[in-house]
Parts: structure tokens; C-alpha cells; sequence
């Protein structure tokens, strides 16, 4: 960082960014992610380890499989998760998976149905035509947190006693035969917090022994990376793993486009953090020479 | 339906956009307009919890069941409407009993489940060996120095945990040592997390630009 | 009876939970599936006590004509009721998410802008706390520093177009990405496991009647 | 809607019927393009033999047996059987595989599941304890029609022996949980005990408790008030406890110094406890009058609604300290920095690992996961969480002492069999001891 320390002519510069107003700060951030919105441009990533093993693991699920997706986040999360969950319904469409959905949150499940809705308006699936119930089912959402998947480890319908329309699941095609998790072929789990991935590793993973992968926001992925390997068969965190992923499932969507922007403003955190520490050794300097 | 005509879709637009400039607002200075979003917000996020528990929770699990005859549904009913009593503070002290339920289950799953999951389990994901061979048999260095590293990481910060202990001499030097994983640790979580919270902006933004004003496309 | 009962509920409920984990048999295990459904039924009822209460606070704030800040305990009150109607009145009952209701128009359009938008001011308070933390002070403040750099570096294409003179799975990706799997990793093992002690004797306290301040006194 | 076709019984109707039925619905034909939809259209095993002689319909799946899920209540079995010789190979027009189960080898049979191509078992988690069951499972394949949508067949094993679920009164899979428990427990109780019997416990000194003094001396030089907020969650959570505890220890050093102590909670429960704690902590300070009610109050639920009322007065009255004690989630940063914005002396702690980061660069203070726990005890000095304490400590010696021999024994049976696969590693494997399903 010695290198850094400027000649003394810059130190009243320095000595107001020591002192500078954060709002300076927050209208470079603004702009920094509003300017490449009207960029028609994206980048390729290269896709990370815990990424491709989810898309991995997605890919291994036999055509028919049923998967589960539950989805535990709400609209503030949705910019980072929504692109997930619409990435894996293409997937699913894809692979012609039988869908539940479900929401430990009671926005979750309001989410799910946009995203699906997204999915099939791409035009790769304009001839799949779902019908609900047979097809896939919105369970909706349940309140009890980590005790909802303890219970649906023995027991879905009491848990779900009807879906999201207001139907008796016992009238609902596709929820014959499903019993509890072990049914399930596959659950993607969809969160922004608690409950979430959390409970899902330590309930339906550990007690009830499902095959999982997690898209998390960011901020909780760090707390997520333990898990990967054993518990979770792969990991998507924040926006940049949305991108990846959608990359690696080959279905390219608002996750990449956005990335751009995500980039200068990361770029111009790191320059204000450079320069915050500039300032703060030039100043430094000044002070021990007075 | 009445919400995709033109009108509706307009207004709830231009309603959602004045609504996320007013909150914005506030990274000025705090002012009238983006208290008046956020008195708003409260009101209308317990309204929308109450509404969303009443039909999905309430009536499908306390409604639906009392109507079919299922009697045992009376007892989280009324340890719920005991709950309420709060809301009365001189009969108040009843919501003791619906909390020491709430309590007890939390507590008696929590402590299972954090021993389990966090404890045990990641005590066998360190339980590793650190001399690492590929498939063919070949030593690889630096898959054994990573491991190596996670595993003087997990004992230093573990270390730094122990409270019963002076970190004097050794003890203290490797504690020392487990800081400065749990620094790395909260620096690059921190990192991690920066383009987490720009992504959440870039959703406002792209609602702001795409939906309301529509110059971006 | 005012510590006693809720004690014993406490422990009764704890120890239950703790039981069916190592015995699956009944009664056990269909035990704490009731007691799920309980306690998913409290919760619904916890949400109704904190809208209750919020509405009695600000109906209080509304009265009070000293009070600044009255209109906003008015708008609180207003807001409350107009979604608590329409969604339990005039949303088609247990249809009242289903794309197209008047319920699902004021999730659309009130509720999920200012919630979004809430979180979203986040970005902008992220920028300034790494302005003002990350700086050199010590040899902790250092590592915190360089490890936020490095990974913030290396989550951008700009880490890999600086480090483009580097072998492949040397770049400045590769860097945040080792240095989150294994030195992040570790560090947040020993929390973890720390976490989970401390939670676990927390737990045992409050099951056993040792911790009892939840209740209150007297 | 098919809804109303799919009930069990309607499996036995002939499949002439079926067939009736699908021709009237032409419009379901479409649909027939799922393995999904046959699964739903009424069929019978035994009388839709002659259909499964058209050929070329696959073989069937052989060697079909039941055996009970071990370790839990009785109310699963798992079935498993040998994929038809006709699944990825032979014919490859395996598509997936049909589940059905009687109470009797003869039938009937109804479907209880369905299984993708190449599964070789299924749980089906329906059953009573006790009660023998019968198992058939049959492959389904997809046969070209000339000139029409493509027919699903299904081809039917032999029944499986007779099987059934049994309840288990103990779950071997997790005795090495019970022993942690069991050893986790017993240490912390112990030292409780000894703590309460007198038995003098060390504590270490915790970077930043030792600040708080002076931070509650420097809001009462500068006239200005001390904010606590003990998290945002409510009773149930052990870090609101926690919270609360220390929030004892700052009330009474702020009534010895005679700051002004504000206390703005999100949960109606941690109001009223908090007010006990703070007014008791008045009385043993010896300024009870000083103690103001109304200076613990509630704001709202709502995480975020709670966030942007403590931003608002924080921005009004400016206090001099903050304290963070407790679980926090996102709002942990609006509040750290926009206290840290008007300049105040921070101190936080929390086991949120999420918020950590946050804390620790937007604080001066940080207690780290377990230390908020550590604190309570330290600065309340009550013998229970003394003792628990020591007893974590106890957990925390084992778990290090096993790390260390684990990793040597591992890396030694590494060396030993030039392997670090854990499969491989057999007895040297020491992390499987560990596993709890």
C-alpha cells in the first residue's frame, strides 16, 4: 500500500475524502447502476464450482422426476432469486418434471407462480401447456417455519390441507400418492432467509435424507458454503450465481443482463475503498509530520 | 378482469414508482413524503401478514378442522386467543402459557437440530485427511495445504471461542491466530455480500426504468 | 400458577421434541407432528397479535394531539384497514392471491414496491460502511480489508482482465473463489460450531426451568 | 376436469372403458403424451394383458420385494425390484416405473407411486404399521399407434412376498446424537451445580464489555442518550435472552452514571421483560426514581418498518452510544450505519454469522457468535449461565480433541493406503462416527 501514499500537493484532497459525505458516494452508486441499463450488452462468466453442481445435479433428475420447489423469499429478494427460480422452472419444463410448489414465506409461493409464468413465456416452451393440478400444484404457503418440514417429512396433506386456490389436496391428481418428502425425487429450494436453505439442510437433508440444491441471496450463501458437497448437491448465490446459472442451464435471462451493471458498481465500491485508504495514509503521513 | 385494463395498469404503476422514489427519498435526509411511505408500509405489511395468516393458516387449520369435528384443534385455539390476551394488560400475564409452549418447541427442536447439523456435522466435514491422493494414488500438495488450512482455521477460531481460559502464551498465540480467520472470514463474507445488496438496487432501478418510464427495454 | 404451569408447558413440550427424535415410535413421533400444527397455528396467531398491537399503538399516536407524528399513526391505522377488507372481503376468500384480485393489485403495486425498495436502499448504505471500514488501521483490519478486496475483485470481469497474465485457476476469480472455500469455510465452522453450543445450553436452560426471564416476574 | 377419474377404484374399471373414455376426449389425447396422464388414466393390470401383447411392449421388471424403512414409526416400506430388461437396453422404451400395492397377492392393486426409468426403489411412506402388503410394480412404455397419438402400456411384475411396516422404539441411526447430548447436557448441569455451590468459574475478558463503561460515561459528558435495542425477534430466540441480560448491566451502569437510557423494541413480549430488567437494575443502582417507563417502548413488528422508525430517531436525537445486542437480520446494517453516520460509539453482538460482517465493519465493538452468549455470563456473573459456559467450553474440548486425533488417524490410514477417498479409508474414517441421519 506504500506506493500509495501521494506527495503532500494532494493532501487537501484527501483530507476532504477523509471527511467526504456519504450522499457523494450513493450518487456514484446510482449512476454507476443506472448508465449500463441502456447498455444492450452481456458478458460470459466462467461458472463456479458450486453453480455447475447444481446445474449438474438438475441434470441428472430423470425426465417425469417429481421435484419439489420450495420457495421461501419475498419481493425485496426477488431480484437475486427470481432468475433462479425461473431458470429451474425452464428446466423443469424442459424435463417435463411433475411440480409441487410450496412457501415457508407467504410471498414465496405468489413468487413461484411469476416465475413459472416466465418460464413458459419463452418461446422454447410455447408448446408445453400445464394444467394445474396435474401437472404441477401450488401448494401455497404454511406457517411454522423448521416445523412445517418436520411434518412434511411424515405427513404432507395435513400439513397442505389445500392448495393455493383453495382445493382439498385429496381432489388434486398430481398429490396422489405423495405421501411426505421421501416421495419427492428432488427438492430445489429457493430462499432469502430464515426459514430457508438453513432449515431445509437440517430437516429435509439430515432427517429426511432429500437430495436438495439452494439458490440463496448472497448475503447468506457464505453461511451456506459449508453445506455444500455432502448436504447440498450444489449452491447458487446472489446475483452473479443467478447469471452463472442461467449460463450453465443454457437459459439466458434478466440474471446476465443485469450483471453488467452489478460489475461498474462493484468496480466503483473497490475504487472508493482505494481510495478511502489512499486518503487515510496520506492523512496519516500528515499527521505524524505535524 | 378489471386489473389488465389500461387505467388500472397505469395507476398501479405510476403508484409503485412515486411509492419507491418516496422511500429513495430518505437517502437524503429524512423528510415528510418518505415517512408518510414508510407509515404506509406498516400499515400495509401487518395488514397483508394478517390477511395471508387468516386464510392460509387460521382457516384451513383451525376453521376447516373445528367444522369436520376435529375437537383437538380447541387447544392450540384457545392457548392462541390467550395469546391475544396480551393485547389486555391486566389479564396480560395468560400469554405466558401459549409462549412457554412456543418456548418449549423451539427450544427442544433448536437444541437437537444445532447439535446435529452444526455441531456434529460439521465436525465430521473436518474430520479429514489433510495427506491427499487423487484417484490414481498421486500426493497432491496443494489439495492436502487447503485442507491443512481449514483444518488449523477451524481448531484456531474454535480456540478463540474458549471462555473458560486466560489467552495467555500458546494459547494465545493460536487464538490470535483463529481472529485473524474469523477477519477473513467476515472480510470476504462482506465482499461476497457487496454485489448481493447492488442487485437488489439494480431491480428497483430496471422496475423504474423499463416498467414505469419505459426507456429501457 | 403464573410460573409454574408455563414452566412445566415448557418443559413437557421440550423434552418431547427431544424424545421423538431418538424414538420414532408412537406416541412420540405423531406427537410433535401436533404439536407442528400447534405451533404453526400460535405463529399465525403471534403475526395477529403484533398487527393488533401495532394497530393499538397507532390508534393511541392518532388521539394524541401532541403527538408530531399523528397523521402517521393515521395512515398506519388506514393502510391496515384497507388491505385487512378488501383481502379478507373482496379477494374471492382463499382465491385471494391468484393473479387479477384487488388483493393481489395492492401486493403488486404498494406492497412490493416499498418492501423492494426498502431492502434496496441496502446497496447504498453497503457502499459507504466499505468506504469508511475497510482501511488499513491494524493488522486485523488488514485481512478483513484484503479479503473483501479480493473477492469483490474477483467477482468482477475486471479481477480476471487485471490477472489476464496469470495461468488459468491463478486469475483473481479463482483467488475469491479458494479464498472462500477454504479459509472463509473455516472461520465460519468455528462459529458455526460455537453457535451451536451456545444454543444448545441456551435451550436445555429454558426446557429444565433454569432461565425463566421469558416469563416475566411476578 | 380429470380430477374426478382418478380415484383408486376406478384403477379396476376394463380398459375398454378407459379407451371409451379417452376417445370422447379427444382433446385429452394431447395430453396422453405424458407418462404422467396414463398414470391417471384408469387402468387394469390383469385385464389390459391382451393390450400388452402388441408388441414390441418391454419386458417386465423382475424380482420385486419390500423390506420395512428402518428407524422410524412403521408407517413406510421400501420397495425395490430389477430394472426390465427393456430399461436403457434391449427395447431402451422403458419410460418410467408404476408402483402398485394390495393386501392380498390376487389384488387389487392400486398405484401408490411412480418411479423414473432406471430407479430401482421406492418408499412408499402410506402404510399402517403392522399390516401385510402386496407389491406390484410395472414398467410403462409409450407404443407408436399407426396414424394416431403414441399408447402408453403398462407391463406388470409379480407380486412381491408380503411385507410389512414395523414402528422402531429406538433410532440406532442417531445413538452417537443421544451420546452427544447426553455427554453436552450432563456437562453443562454439572458445572451449573458447582457454580451454584460456590465454585469460583474463570471467564476470560471480552474485547468491547470492557468499552462499556465508557461508552455510557461518554453519552452522559455529552448529554446525549444511549440507545439498546436487543434484536428484532421475539421471546422464543435464545440471542433475545441474551440481549436482555446484558441490557441489565447497561441499565445499571447508566443509572450509576445517570445517562438517559432508551430502549425501542419490535416484539410487544420483549417490551414488557425488558421493562422488568431495567427497573430492577434502577433499584439495585440505588436510583429508582430514575427509571422511566416510557423509555422502553414498542415500535412496530415489521422488520423493516422497525428499521426505518429507529433511523428516523436516531437521526432526530443523535444519541451518543448504541448497543446491538441480539438476532438481527437485514435491518442489521441500516441500523449500524446510520448510527455510525451521525457518529455514535457502537457496540454490537449477535450469532446471526449473516450479520457479522456487517457489525464488525459498521461497529467499534463486535461480540462474534458464541462470545453474545459469553457476555451475558460474563457481565451478569450468574452462576447458570456460569456454568453453562464452562460447559460449552467442556463441548467445545472434545470437539477439538476429536478434530485433532481425527485428522491424524484419517491422514495416518491416507498414508497408510495411498487414499484420502473416505469410502476407501474403512475404519480410518473416523468422520462417519459423526453421521446423524
Amino acid at each position: 500500500m506504500a506506493d500509495m501514499t501521494p506527495t503532500n500537493g494532494n493532501a487537501s484532497f484527501f483530507e476532504k475524502m477523509m471527511r467526504i459525505d456519504r450522499r457523494v458516494i450513493f450518487v456514484f452508486i446510482g449512476v454507476a447502476l443506472i448508465f449500463p441499463m441502456f447498455l444492450n450488452v452481456t458478458q460470459h462468466l466462467p461458472v463456479s464450482r458450486e453453480v455447475q453442481m447444481a446445474s449438474d445435479a438438475l441434470e441428472a433428475i430423470p425426465e417425469g422426476a417429481l421435484v419439489l420447489f420450495a420457495c421461501d423469499y419475498d419481493p425485496p429478494s426477488a431480484p437475486e432469486l427470481q432468475p433462479m427460480a425461473v431458470s429451474a422452472f425452464k428446466v423443469a419444463l424442459r424435463k417435463k418434471w411433475r411440480m409441487v410448489i410450496i412457501g415457508l414465506w407467504p410471498q414465496g409461493p405468489q413468487q413461484a407462480n411469476m416465475a413459472l409464468n416466465t418460464a413458459l413465456a419463452d418461446p422454447r416452451y410455447k408448446d408445453v401447456h400445464l394444467t394445474e393440478g396435474v401437472d404441477y400444484v401450488n401448494l401455497g404457503f404454511q406457517s411454522g417455519n423448521e416445523a412445517v418440514i418436520q411434518k412434511m417429512g411424515s405427513d404432507i396433506p395435513t400439513t397442505f390441507p389445500r392448495d393455493y386456490r383453495g382445493i382439498p389436496v385429496n381432489q388434486i391428481p398430481i398429490m396422489r400418492g405423495i405421501k411426505n418428502l421421501g416421495n419427492f425425487d428432488f427438492v430445489v429450494n429457493i430462499s432469502a432467509g430464515y426459514p430457508g436453505t438453513r432449515e431445509w439442510v437440517q430437516f429435509g437433508v439430515d432427517r429426511f435424507g432429500v437430495k436438495m440444491i439452494s439458490g440463496s441471496t448472497a448475503v447468506q450463501t457464505t453461511e451456506m458454503f459449508p453445506y455444500v458437497g455432502r448436504q447440498l448437491l450444489g449452491l447458487v448465490g446472489g446475483m452473479r450465481g443467478a447469471a452463472e446459472f442461467e449460463q450453465s442451464t443454457d437459459n439466458p435471462g434478466l440474471a446476465l443482463r443485469f450483471m453488467v451493471g452489478q460489475s461498474v458498481a462493484h468496480v466503483i465500491v473497490i475504487a472508493f475503498i482505494l481510495i478511502g485508504n489512499a486518503a487515510y495514509f496520506a492523512t496519516r503521513a500528515g499527521r505524524k509530520k505535524s | 378482469m378489471w386489473m389488465e385494463s389500461h387505467f388500472w395498469v397505469t395507476f398501479g404503476t405510476w403508484m409503485a414508482a412515486l411509492l419507491t422514489l418516496g422511500i429513495m427519498s430518505f437517502l437524503y435526509k429524512d423528510n415528510p413524503v418518505y415517512k408518510f411511505c414508510e407509515a404506509l408500509f406498516v400499515g400495509i405489511s401487518a395488514g397483508y401478514w394478517f390477511v395471508s395468516y387468516f386464510w392460509q393458516n387460521l382457516l384451513p387449520q383451525l376453521g376447516d378442522p373445528l367444522w369436520h369435528g376435529n375437537l383437538l384443534v380447541i387447544i392450540p385455539g384457545i392457548l392462541g386467543v390467550m395469546m391475544l390476551m396480551r393485547l389486555i394488560p391486566s389479564i396480560g400475564w395468560i400469554s405466558r402459557w401459549p409462549l412457554a409452549f412456543v418456548v418449549g418447541f423451539t427450544a427442544g427442536l433448536r437444541l437437537i437440530t444445532f447439535l446435529q447439523s452444526n455441531a456434529m456435522t460439521q465436525l465430521q466435514n473436518s474430520v479429514q485427511p489433510v495427506i491427499r491422493y487423487n484417484q490414481s494414488g498421486t500426493f497432491m500438495f496443494w489439495e492436502s495445504f487447503n485442507v491443512l488450512l481449514v483444518t488449523v482455521g477451524t481448531f484456531a477460531g474454535l480456540l478463540y471461542f474458549f471462555f473458560s481460559k486466560e489467552h495467555k502464551g500458546a494459547f494465545g498465540y493460536v487464538s490470535r491466530i483463529g481472529t485473524w480467520f474469523l477477519m477473513v472470514t467476515f472480510g470476504a463474507a462482506f465482499g461476497y455480500t457487496v454485489m448481493g445488496r447492488m442487485s437488489l438496487l439494480i431491480g428497483r432501478m430496471h422496475f423504474l426504468l423499463s416498467d414505469w418510464l419505459n426507456v429501457v427495454h | 400458577m403464573r410460573r409454574e404451569i408455563p414452566t412445566f408447558i415448557a418443559f413437557f413440550v421440550g423434552i418431547i421434541c427431544i424424545v421423538q427424535f431418538f424414538i420414532p415410535h408412537w406416541p412420540f413421533g405423531g406427537m410433535v407432528n401436533t404439536f407442528s400444527d400447534w405451533f404453526g397455528l400460535l405463529q399465525a396467531f403471534a403475526i395477529w397479535l403484533g398487527a393488533l398491537n401495532l394497530i393499538k399503538v397507532s390508534l393511541e399516536r392518532s388521539f394524541n394531539k401532541k403527538s408530531h407524528d399523528r397523521w402517521y399513526g393515521i395512515v398506519v391505522v388506514f393502510s391496515f384497514l384497507l388491505i385487512a377488507i378488501i383481502g379478507l372481503f373482496f379477494s374471492g376468500a382463499r382465491g385471494f392471491q391468484l393473479a387479477g384480485t384487488r388483493f393481489d393489485f395492492l401486493y403488486v403495486n404498494i406492497y412490493t414496491p416499498l418492501s423492494s425498495t426498502m431492502f434496496a436502499i441496502l446497496a447504498f448504505f453497503v457502499a459507504s460502511a466499505s468506504y469508511r471500514a475497510f482501511r488499513a488501521r491494524s493488522w486485523e483490519a488488514t485481512l478483513l480489508l484484503v479479503a473483501a478486496f479480493l473477492v469483490m475483485l474477483g467477482r468482477v470481469p475486471l479481477g480476471d482482465t487485471l490477472t489476464g497474465f496469470a495461468p488459468d485457476g491463478y486469475r483473481l476469480s479463482d483467488i475469491a473463489s479458494w479464498i472462500m472455500t477454504y479459509p472463509q469455510v473455516a472461520g465460519q465452522r468455528a462459529i458455526m460450531i460455537g453457535i451451536a453450543l451456545g444454543v444448545a445450553s441456551a435451550s436445555l436452560r429454558l426446557i429444565l426451568g433454569l432461565e425463566r426471564s421469558y416469563l416475566g416476574g411476578e | 376436469m380429470h380430477g374426478h377419474l382418478l380415484t383408486a377404484k376406478n384403477k379396476l374399471n376394463v380398459f375398454a372403458s378407459g379407451l371409451l373414455r379417452l376417445g370422447c376426449l379427444a382433446g385429452v389425447l394431447l395430453l396422453c403424451l405424458t407418462p404422467l396422464a396414463f398414470a391417471q388414466t384408469p387402468t387394469d393390470a390383469s385385464s389390459a394383458q391382451p393390450t400388452i401383447a402388441q408388441p414390441p411392449s418391454p419386458n417386465p421388471p423382475t424380482a420385486v420385494t419390500g423390506r420395512d424403512f428402518p428407524n422410524d414409526n412403521g408407517g413406510s416400506i421400501i420397495v425395490s425390484w430389477t430394472p426390465s430388461t427393456d430399461d436403457g437396453a434391449g427395447l431402451k422404451n422403458v419410460e418410467s416405473y408404476h408402483i402398485l400395492r394390495g393386501t392380498a397377492p390376487a389384488g387389487p392393486y392400486d398405484t401408490v407411486g411412480s418411479a423414473a426409468a432406471g430407479q430401482t426403489s421406492f418408499t412408499d411412506a402410506n402404510v399402517h404399521a403392522g399390516t401385510n402388503y402386496y407389491y406390484v410394480v410395472a414398467a410403462v412404455a409409450m407404443i407408436p399407434q399407426p396414424g394416431g397419438a403414441p399408447k402408453a402400456v403398462f407391463v406388470q411384475s409379480d407380486p412381491s412376498p408380503a411385507v410389512h411396516g414395523v414402528a422402531q422404539w429406538f433410532h440406532t441411526r442417531r445413538l452417537n446424537a443421544l451420546i452427544a447430548v447426553i455427554v453436552l447436557c450432563s456437562a453443562i448441569l454439572y458445572f451449573i451445580n458447582a457454580a451454584k455451590s460456590g465454585k469460583a468459574l474463570f471467564i476470560r475478558k471480552i474485547a468491547g464489555l470492557e468499552a462499556v463503561d465508557d461508552a455510557v460515561g461518554r453519552a452522559t459528558e455529552m448529554g446525549r442518550k444511549i440507545f439498546y435495542i436487543p434484536g428484532t425477534q421475539d421471546m422464543d430466540e435464545v440471542q433475545t435472552l441474551a440481549g436482555i441480560t446484558i441490557l441489565g448491566r447497561v441499565a445499571k451502569v447508566a443509572a450509576e452514571y445517570e445517562a438517559q437510557l432508551e430502549v425501542p423494541v419490535s416484539r410487544s413480549l420483549v417490551m414488557v421483560t425488558c421493562r422488568e430488567v431495567v427497573k430492577e437494575a434502577y433499584l439495585n443502582a440505588g436510583h429508582p426514581d430514575a427509571y422511566n417507563e416510557n423509555s422502553i417502548y414498542y415500535l412496530t413488528d415489521d422488520q423493516f418498518g422497525y428499521a426505518a422508525g429507529i433511523d428516523g430517531l436516531v437521526m432526530r436525537d443523535k444519541p451518543s452510544t448504541m448497543f446491538y445486542m441480539g438476532a438481527f437480520y437485514a435491518e442489521a446494517l441500516l441500523l449500524a450505519e446510520t448510527g455510525n453516520s451521525i457518529g455514535a460509539i457502537q457496540i454490537a453482538g449477535t450469532a446471526m454469522p449473516a450479520q457479522l460482517p456487517f457489525f464488525v465493519t459498521a461497529c467499534d465493538y463486535t461480540l462474534i457468535g458464541e462470545e453474545l452468549f459469553a457476555a451475558s455470563a460474563y457481565l451478569s456473573r450468574e452462576p447458570k449461565l456460569l456454568g453453562s459456559l464452562k460447559g460449552q467450553d467442556v463441548g467445545k474440548g472434545i470437539i477439538l480433541a476429536i478434530i485433532a486425533l481425527g485428522i491424524i488417524l484419517t491422514s495416518v490410514g491416507a498414508l497408510s493406503m495411498r487414499t484420502s477417498d473416505p469410502d476407501k479409508l474403512g475404519g480410518y474414517n473416523i468422520g462417519q462416527y459423526f453421521d446423524v441421519e
